[in-house]
């Protein structure tokens, strides 16, 4: 049986008020609301704060590079299709090192759910421009603000039709957890960036910007792609949080025929099909 | 009396079927019975430019490396007889088509344009070469019968007219007994494979299951051979978006159970470098195949050098053991890739096999694997069961953990990239840190000690001793082998394992030996001072080759102190 | 009599100010003439965990290294005091809050909480401290002036009141004789800084116009100390997307005429290793620096090792020579960087900067430099017009070709990833092929031939040699100081420079030694082999610390033969 | 003076009735339109069979690795603003191996024409699957064909606010001129895709293909994001040409105040401002 208590507690590195507290707890109830349990569950996460989330918890755990989670997750998914495979890490580690395959995910329509926990700047090093980062903020990597034009995940998942793509806030974790659950039962990639105060390095986008700005929209169907790329063009005065666009795409998995048999370790060297394979060389 | 060795040579422009015939006539050659060394050169372009297909073919089991004379050369163009001519030797025989200006006894002129037709010029060339050659029709028309008539029907019939047609005209018109092979040695039933091929028939049969890649030569024929199989082997054989993606992409599959295998080559290598480091942290098992080509940078894309032997070694920041094993023949390809999934499992880490365009392009025939004998590196779940406290990175003796596989039990698996304790969870006590660098570094005893001795052949004691590794092996021991018939006292040292080096393995043989010379591909010497590094052992003759074709015995010889 | 040297240790939870007080102490210090050698060991993390910021302080330049026992422990909480009382020597001091529980007749109980309002409490520290050694309480109120009064107007009077109120305090109330400093020797007036810093200012003395990187500790803060310069210097320093975008821009910035560097640890280092080939190959100056901390993988993000040697060694495919410099100091950091600028330019292509975690954090008081004696490296047209049929890859002597910059004159400047031709367009020309690899690798020559001599410190033909190379510098030098003093014969060979290396300025010293000890911050022995690899000369026995502290005077002791 | 023959004429390595043959001259016209003279344009590429094109004309070149042009070409437009500089490559150098930095391109508008020999295959390496390759297609790599939605480079482009977004076809030379001579009028980063065909290895997109496709809309206003938003999601029937979306951001270059004074290499270290950077560590 799944319960939150199986997820364990565990003491974090975290600085106090960081909006990471809010979204571990939130990962383990859609977890439990999932009825998965820890051994069924794989983590896999890089580096950066955020990327730390797996350790405090109980499951299974890849804890890899900057950047590379995705494709970590990928190999190990579909190794195991049967594992529930969640990434989590930063907004630097999958839109900035991680860029290309954050890209490759999407095409791919690979099953994983990848929570990102957007803060909105690099946390670990101690404050300088993530791809998410506000124009003209400035930090010390760039003391006259920054100059690129932020990068926009979930606009650029809507246009590639990724398969569901959700944007939620640490602040409002019972919201967070519903989206997670939903994220883990899509069949297929699942985008959710969630939008996470940094107390120590973001002084512009912080706990109460956010609450001010993220509202649920009444009436949207994320079915609707038209409807989804407008969502997706808001950021401002108002914030759109939720399920934002969804689709059917077959998983990445679904392609191997051979993967329902079983995860691939499970299976020894088929030796006369290995010897019809030699007979092709004479 | 016909000959016993021969070395045709098809040339001209890409993208006229030259490989193809190559091949075709390559089979034909090990069918009937005959050994081959084929080499391949080629330029970085689809269509165009001078490429080279030459088969070294042979009655008997004792040629192993390229050479540069030729017995018979079959031009696709004008430009091939211009290049090449030169090297046909007294008795060799080019087969010109009848157009051709060039004047010279050793050409025989051809009416292509009257055998074939537009587009089956390469076919009529497989047609009179079988027939030069004394090689059975039967036989040419079978390989071409297999390659075509399963996928392109359409053509297949007319295919065999031209083959057949061409043969006849040639036994009808050609008399060159100067290039007719002799009845082969033996009536062997072989397999035709080039070393990329080997390399993953070898990975199959290891249980490799997950393959991941980023396309370059001369590494992709790998993936090809894979991919190709993917679907009756179900193995996945995934192109990943870049080198970084595809080496991680290895490590989670790998992590998830699943046998794994990287390929590249030197610039695609260098982007998994941070990769090699992440699979030594979280010793994860993984299979890297290097296949290397001429550097820096780009270089010459699809030419051969070993030139990356110091970057192998040494790729990944931290410290952490490793193997590489270099193979010098399709045989090795398939034995030492098997012997890197066998290492990467039991010491749980990447493992290396370092080859080159020349070997990855080189067909041979070889000998049928007994697969039923060979077994196979998928993981087992422990005999004996963790118990409730299952803890990935144990401290043992040896240094190797008990693994586990995540989902297959209730026993959670982590792993980390950062330092960590023995559960996997990161850590920032110091005295963890130092007992699992020790632990880490402590798994390189066991390699040492299972490293492949070098194969020494030749006379004991000798006055001329050649160090070499990797695909040169052929090129040395031909060399060795020519040298001793000459009367001289001779011998080679060859590693097909370069990491570790294990000093009671070679140097009592090194110090024994009058001349020690190592022959390299390379322009500094990357292994002799390698082995200085590890043996003491300062190697004060190199024989080296950096223009990006593969080391022969005649550019040994060339090079040989004492050679003019 | 006070004291000549003191050991000052400031620990506690991150993100309470302890290194802004740290950093304050020692500005006090090097402002009032003291020298400084300050190690920071931090958690990867933003607050809590355990942090010390060590001090360690001298009236004269004697000393160049940390040391473990303390004098003068000031602790942010009790956990600190728990880990570090065992460390206090016999008449040091905790300058404990006086809540604290812990009782010792070294804690002075100090009523923080009167003294300071929640926020400030390191500010008060700083004023206990500058009050109890003996410094000024004017120079302590200017260094908080220059720091606070430009940025934070808001708090300035606040903190100066504290800083005021707490040094008044502790004349008042506290008495330890035993950590009072003496005056200096000299009344100096030094720059403070740490290694990172010294390398800034190097580039930009050296020319430096751009600068590219992906944030890493602990190479972060070179970037940073560029940036906080980048518009009054009129140079560019850029955030790049990845390591591989980093090295790549400032191969292409180098290109078109900007002297240009990155910055990295061996993960992100590691993803620049194609890029470096491209350096090498393209012949673009570039200076690389490369901060190690511990691997493999993410390892101990913010601790020190010297495990990367091998890596930046043999980092890129294919072969092309290179220089590492590796400073001891932040004045060789400052030398050294201009050093490598100049070859870079020089040789034209990529030169390493090899630094750690210990070097990068540890301020120290320095010289000024005098900026007017200092040349740069920025590239001019050559005074020679080069004609008509400019080539950039001309064949010379030197391997040395005429550099030009794209769109400065109407030559055209040609640069290519694959083999090319001297005019920079590719080629699939043999011999062409194998000119220009002499040609890249002739260019390691005049390397070697400027290759700077290890310095040798101590006695002639000593009992015992240490070998040390980077940032151990100063603490085998302390070692050999105490050792000789103890009437050992012994000294010191340490390399600033670790490639290429020169056998004719070491070989001797070596083989005239006693017993040689090679001192390293890795498991391994890295450069141990190296030079056994390049001299031949095996030694025998290895000093090595790998759990993430920086090798001190203590530790090379404890592990000296005959050591009990 | 800028004229065609300036550029020079040489002999190519590519296959006959290669899209790259046409791609070549049109590049050599817009160039002489803009009235540039070879050294003052630089050329980056990277490696590829469309990388190679800038070694069959006329002007500084950097032909660096394979993916990595953005990157360089970024380092050298900031080094020297007074350089044209044009990337040339691949669909599989820009949008694959190359993916993070097209995406950082965007970010940074950095004022660079981008011109991707886009053959929707892996040429040089003889026929793998590239990003834009058509879903389904069978290639040696893919024996079951390609599994991965094709990437949308114009959609993304546009979805991030490019500066400049052009779709041609090197099929239409005198069409591809000018949108080539527009993208490197344009101040910013110009995006232009040419589809390409490539007669060994793309069976699918062939000339005939793309010429029945390829329309260029009637009335479209580049500078209405929704209609370019529109057109980028057209693909199949009938597939839009020319300048798609503009926008004017300001370039990259133009936040550095003190680029304007020219490019870096011509001026040495001020001694003065070194001397008070120094004197702030006292
Ligand atoms: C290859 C590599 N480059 C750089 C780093 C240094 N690094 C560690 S975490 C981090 C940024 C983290 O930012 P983000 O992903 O947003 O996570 P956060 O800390 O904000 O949660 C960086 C650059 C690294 N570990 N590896
Ligand atoms: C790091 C690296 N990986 C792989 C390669 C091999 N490679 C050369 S060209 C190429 C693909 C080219 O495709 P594309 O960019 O679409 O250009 P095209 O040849 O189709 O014009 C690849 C994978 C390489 N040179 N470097
Ligand atoms: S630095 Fe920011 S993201 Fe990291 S733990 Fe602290 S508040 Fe959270
Ligand atoms: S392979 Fe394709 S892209 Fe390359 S030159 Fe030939 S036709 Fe053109
Ligand atoms: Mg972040
Ligand atoms: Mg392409």
């Amino acid at each position: 049986m799944s319960t939150i208590e199986g997820y364990g507690i565990f003491e974090t590195a975290w600085c106090p008020g960081c909006g990471n507290h809010s979204i571990l707890p939130a990962v383990k109830q859609a977890l439990v609301a999932c009825e998965l349990e820890p051994h069924q569950v794989l983590f896999v996460s890089g580096i950066g704060q955020a990327a730390k989330a797996p350790h405090y918890l109980r499951a299974n755990v890849f804890n890899g590079l900057h950047g590379r989670s995705l494709p970590v997750a990928t190999g190990a998914k579909l190794a195991n299709p049967t594992l529930t495979v969640i990434v989590e890490s930063g907004d630097g580690c999958n839109y900035g090192e991680g860029g290309n395959h954050f890209l490759a995910a999407v095409r791919r329509n690979i099953d994983i759910t990848l929570v990102v926990h957007n803060n909105q700047i690099y946390g670990l090093t101690k404050g300088q421009a993530s791809p998410t980062t506000p124009g003209g903020l400035v930090t010390k990597a760039q003391p006259s603000g920054v100059f690129s034009e932020p990068f926009n995940p979930i606009a650029v998942a809507v246009t590639m039709h990724a398969g569901f793509v959700a944007r939620a806030f640490s602040g409002d974790p019972g919201h967070l957890t519903e989206v997670i659950r939903q994220g883990i039962g899509h069949k297929g990639f699942s985008l959710i960036d969630v939008l996470q105060p940094c107390v120590s390095f973001n002084k512009i986008n912080t706990f109460a910007w956010y609450k001010k700005r993220c509202y649920l929209p009444a009436s949207h169907d994320p079915a609707d792609w038209e409807a989804a790329m407008k969502r997706a063009q808001e950021w401002g005065e108002r914030i759109p949080i939720g399920i934002l666009y969804k689709n059917d795409r077959p998983p990445f998995d679904a392609h191997f025929s051979f993967l329902k048999e079983g995860p691939l370790f499970s299976r020894d060297v088929d030796k006369r099909s290995l010897q019809k394979v030699l007979d092709r060389f004479r | 009396m016909g000959k016993d060795i021969l070395n045709i040579v098809i040339g001209g422009p890409a993208g006229e079927g030259l490989v193809t015939v190559g091949a075709l006539l390559a089979r034909a050659l090990v069918r009937s019975g005959y050994a081959i060394v084929v080499t391949q050169s080629y330029h970085s372009r689809i269509r165009g430019g001078h490429n080279t297909f030459a088969i070294r073919t042979s009655t008997k089991d004792t040629i192993f490396a390229p050479q540069e004379p030729i017995d018979l050369l079959m031009p696709f163009d004008e430009h091939t007889i211009v290049l090449h001519a030169k090297d046909v030797v007294r008795g060799g025989v080019i087969l010109a088509d009848e157009a051709c200006a060039v004047a010279s006894d050793t050409v025989v002129k051809i009416p292509f344009k009257a055998l074939a037709a537009d587009g089956f010029f390469n076919i009529a060339a497989l047609g009179i070469m079988a027939s030069v050659i004394g090689l059975e029709k039967a036989v040419a028309v079978a390989t071409l019968h297999d390659l075509f008539d399963a996928k392109h029907h359409d053509v297949a019939a007319e295919n065999k007219a031209v083959l057949s047609r061409a043969y006849e005209w040639a036994q009808e018109n050609v008399s060159a007994e100067t290039i007719r092979l002799n009845a082969p040695e033996h009536a062997y039933s072989r397999l035709m494979m080039h070393g990329n091929e080997a390399i993953a028939l070898g990975a199959l049969s290891a249980g490799v299951k997950f393959c991941s890649f980023y396309p370059m030569t001369p590494a992709t024929s790998i993936m090809l051979a894979l991919a190709a199989q993917a679907n009756d082997m179900g193995i996945i054989v995934e192109q990943a978006e870049d080198e970084i993606a595809a080496i991680n992409m290895a490590v989670g599959a790998s992590f998830a159970g699943a046998p794994s295998m990287v390929a590249t080559s030197g610039g695609g290598f260098a982007l998994m470098v941070e990769g090699v480091s992440l699979a030594a942290m979280t010793e994860t098992p993984l299979v890297i195949v290097v296949a290397q080509r001429p550097g820096p940078a780009t270089g010459l894309p699809t030419r051969t050098e070993q030139g990356d032997l110091e970057l192998v070694l040494h790729a990944g920041h931290g410290e952490f053991p490793r193997a590489i094993y270099a193979p010098g023949t399709p045989e090795e390809c398939f034995y030492l890739t098997r012997r890197a999934f066998e290492s990467a499992q039991q010491f749980q880490g990447p493992m290396f096999v370092l080859t080159d365009q020349f070997l990855a392009d080189s067909y041979r025939a070889v000998l049928p694997f007994d697969l039923e004998k060979l077994p196979s590196f998928i993981p087992v779940l422990p005999s004996v069961d963790p118990g409730a406290d299952y803890r990935r990175y144990l401290l043992t003796e040896n240094g190797i953990s008990p693994r586990l596989v995540p989902g297959v039990s209730r026993h959670l698996v982590v792993a980390d990239s950062d330092e960590h304790t023995d559960d996997g969870h990161l850590t920032e006590d110091l005295c963890v840190r130092k007992q699992m660098v020790e632990k880490r570094l402590g798994k390189g005893e066991g390699m040492k000690e299972s490293t492949i001795p070098p194969e020494f052949i030749g006379d004991e004691n000798p006055d001329l001793l050649f160090v070499s590794w990797g695909s040169t092996k052929g090129a040395v021991r031909e060399t060795v082998a020519a040298l001793q018939q000459h009367g001289a006292s001779c011998a080679s040292l060859h590693f097909s394992q370069v990491w570790p080096l294990n000093e009671d393995q070679c140097l009592k043989i090194l110090t024994n030996a009058g001349e020690v010379v190592c022959v390299e591909g390379n322009a500094t010497g990357q292994f002799a001072r390698l082995l200085r590094r590890e043996t003491g052992f300062a190697i004060k003759k190199r024989i080296a080759r950096y223009d990006g074709l593969p080391i022969t015995p005649a550019s040994i010889m060339e090079q040989l102190p004492g050679s003019s």
